[in-house]
């Protein structure tokens, strides 16, 4: 079940991450969007947690080296350019995937299915403000320029095989890291933008997120998420 | 004359009055300012709630929290779209929130100290808002009551919400049970206040009754939420803060003790908890966010269809 | 016991955000001088709570409401202005209120006695940065008055009796409020800098953090402070 | 000539070079930049001790960290006045490490992940630390020297207590015992690559063993760490992650496998986990803390004493 685990992370950490934008975001009309997607990731999340156990011990009571999320999702927010960025990431990665999940007719072949429309307008929201922002003002171009270029290094991970999806679900993993750039590089092009040239991932980090290994912030992010689970031992809610 | 004639007809009719219809410059007015202030106080109202989306104690309810905070946006969209057909726009009413010369509800500028609160929220909270705002569903000015409409039906399905949530706290351990009534000894008497003033001191009151913009007067209201919530305090097994309630046979109401006016007068003069942190972090969302409306208001300018250049 | 853990929080609240400027601090000897002074409050802390009960139980294992500081040591950091603000208001009224606990002889006379010197030297680096932020440049002088009024609203609380600290230990309120506001009126005027005129407490606020009503930013330094210790329920460390 | 023959022999003799001295230009040059990377270390060093302050799980722990963090500020204060008696000042070595023109030790480049790495840093870093720095308090230079007695000092109390961390955790729960295997898993081997290059690799060693700066290769010291590390290791009830560690009855010494050179070499080149962190955070605390420094120099020159102006 370390798929699983693998993308339902993903999702609840992201959504985690989205849900601290409410009441912060540029214009009211983020603020819905911005909480849609959150609100979408959450129940992918909880779907696919409850494959694995009760989705709320998984969610509050594991230690940060027991998640196994993507490094990238777990990035602060940043500026709003630098949201944008990691949505343009994650999102064209899971259509992407959960496409060829949907095709393949593995274990995930039906919640993939369900998920994909969803998942392709978290692509398109993203895909669309990359647009904006890249094509829009000089300081709006600076910016989504950061933000593509400061998350670069966690894209490589996306592409390391998640044990558990293989050939059988659907999923040739060196066919999805070059349809991901294909994809990304279009619309970063046609956003007047550059795709960033460093490393995909960091020396000792490749990979890491998948194997429990996270950055510091994160750590910080699940003390503010699990605090009042844990404080009441037991407790329903 | 003639168009005043008909206008008064109408209101008097219970028809509604649209857009295009000619209306008087002071009923324009009022309800610019009180759409304004309602729309205002959809978005300052996601700031205590969302407050507790980080560290909601469950998925289930981390969920439930999150579509509240963002019907709360959609809240204010409708109203300020609802505002813009008197030919106001959204962002000339925003200018005017943080430069502080309009409001938003008073009860906002309170903290949610505990996750009890966010229960507690939507039990009194939007409970008394609901009361509030049912009878503007039959408003005399269209866009206004059919926005209404819509915005009490998902305030309803919040409130039950809140109640809900409080009940599984009641219900719980010691600790949630005595959260939850802490919460509802907080946030009771800034609920009894939403419904403003006393009659007797209340201002624009008369003409807005006149005008069907507002159908009962504030203590008719702040009575007939008494009278809801007491039985739904007993039933979530919590306690009203204020030894003075009893039935009253005569009357066939709940008797209920005097407010506390100098403190409504303090939040509202912006001495409240939170009135600072409320307004400062609407104006630095917005701040922060120019250069993203600036983006896109210069993108959506280049890529105009041709055939409209 | 409630006067002990009045103080005791006090100093462990203000000491926890001291604490996090560690790494941020605008100059090295400001990174030796602020985790100085907040390691001489954790000390403080620890011989107060210990004096009602467990110190770590007492500041891992409450919740917000039970906690009984003033919300003045709990507010964020800021910038640095602001922070030395916080600095200045709080330090100025413990180093009065340890003068006199320690010249009253009550049950806090030694404990005062002992941290008088250490509270001492706080006051004076608040002051010494209070006059050079004050007197600097126009942009410190224009940081410092803002820390200074966006402050003021929580220094009315410092002057509401203790449950347990009266007479009998040498506190007389009025007339430490009154030392206090001469105090600070003299450091702000050798500044060049304003008093603040407006309310000093909240209409509901008044007093609130000695009742367990703290402000929103109170929840989320407890969390992260206590999400370690509450995750490993009976550990020792 | 002269002053050249002068400079050798007090090297020769283990006298102490002073800053007044005359000393070639080279050997100014490998000092400032050998005692700028010490300085550097120690700052950027709090980065990842200092994540875990406000969540340290005890008041006791909370103290020695918060206490331990504040010395290496204190050692960074030592050595950039150090380094400021051969004629550059703090501001100028740190306007280097903001531009990436003077490095810091590589192994602060990884994060903390948990609590125990807290243990492990003591440990094994400061560990490693000390066993390069206690020959450097013999050091040809004066005034390192002399700091850095002061700094070992300190450094093998923080080790010491490190160590103390780790025992608890070894000694606790299940869960704290894993917590602390793991930390010893992923800091071990960057432990050991604080030594540097392997003795046939590394360019800079031959001339700095000549000016009696160095005094031990990389090679020997990173031996010397592991035979010290060994037996800890087992009194800790913790395993070193390396199956390749056995003791060499021939050499009196430890074996021990290879170390991944890769890895170091990409972490030096900027591709470590957290370089990109590090630099970002300390260039930001440097940026915003312009305005303070200024506003620190422009008061001292308005109040210097009359009678010097």
């Amino acid at each position: 079940m370390s798929a699983a685990l693998a993308l339902g992370d993903d999702a609840l950490v992201l959504s985690h991450r989205l849900g601290e934008w409410a009441g912060h975001a540029p214009v009211l009309e983020e603020e819905v969007a911005l909480a849609n997607i959150a609100l979408d990731l959450l129940g992918q999340a909880r779907v696919l947690l409850s494959l694995v156990g009760d989705e709320d011990e998984l969610a509050y009571l594991r230690e940060e080296r027991a998640f196994r999320n993507l490094q990238l999702v777990e990035q602060p927010n940043g500026d709003f350019a630098h949201t944008i960025a990691r949505q343009l990431y994650f999102s064209v990665h899971q259509h992407l995937l959960y496409e060829r999940l949907a095709a393949g007719g593995g274990e995930f072949a039906d919640l993939a299915a369900k998920a994909v429309k969803e998942v392709a307008y978290h692509r398109d929201h993203a895909e669309q403000w990359v647009l904006r922002l890249g094509d829009g003002t000089a300081e709006s171009h600076e910016r989504m320029q950061a933000g593509l270029e400061a998350l670069w290094r966690f894209t490589g991970e996306m592409f390391q095989p998640v044990e558990g999806l293989d050939a059988g679900s659907g999923v040739d993993w060196e066919e999805l890291g070059a349809a991901w750039l294909s994809a990304v590089t279009a619309t970063v092009e046609r956003a007047t933008l550059t795709l960033p040239t460093g490393p995909r991932t960091g020396a000792w980090a490749a990979g890491a997120g998948r194997q429990g290994l996270h950055t510091e912030p994160f750590g910080r992010m699940l003390a503010e998420m699990q605090h009042l689970h844990r404080s009441h031992p037991g407790a329903s809610w | 004359a003639a168009r005043l004639a008909a206008f008064d007809a109408a209101v008097a009719a219970d028809d509604r009055i649209e857009p295009r219809d000619w209306m008087p410059e002071a009923y324009r007015a009022t309800l610019v300012r009180q759409m304004a202030q309602h729309a205002h106080s959809e978005i300052i109202g996601m700031q205590p709630e969302a407050n507790w989306i980080t560290r909601a104690p469950s998925l289930r309810r981390k969920a439930i929290l999150m579509a509240k905070v963002q019907d709360e946006a959609g809240h204010g969209l409708y109203l300020y779209s609802a505002a813009e057909t008197l030919g106001t726009s959204r962002e000339e009413l925003l200018d005017k929130l943080h430069a502080g010369r309009q409001r938003y509800s008073s009860i906002f500028n309170y903290p949610t100290l505990t996750w009890a609160d966010v229960g507690a929220i939507g039990w009194l909270v939007d409970g008394a808002a609901i009361t509030n705002q049912v009878p503007l569903c039959r408003c005399s000015y269209g866009p206004y009551a059919r926005a209404m409409v819509r915005i009490c039906k998902e305030e309803s399905f919040h409130q039950r919400q809140g109640y809900e949530l409080l009940l599984a706290l009641s219900r719980g351990t010691e600790a949630q049970h005595a959260m939850a009534q802490d919460a509802v000894d907080r946030w009771w008497w800034p609920s009894l206040m939403m419904f403003g003033p006393p009659d007797d001191a209340s201002s624009h009151s008369e003409q807005s009754m006149a005008w069907k913009i507002k159908r009962h007067s504030n203590d008719e209201l702040r009575q007939r939420f008494v009278d809801i919530c007491v039985p739904q305090a007993e039933a979530l097994g919590l306690t009203l803060p204020d030894p003075d309630i009893r039935w009253n046979e005569e009357r066939g109401q709940h008797d209920f003790g005097a407010i506390d006016w100098t403190e409504f007068q303090q939040v509202l003069k912006g001495n409240g908890p939170c009135n600072e942190q409320r307004i400062t972090q609407r104006r630095r969302a917005h701040e922060e966010g120019a250069w993203v409306r600036d983006a896109a208001a210069a993108y959506a300018a280049k890529h105009t269809a041709p055939s409209a250049r």
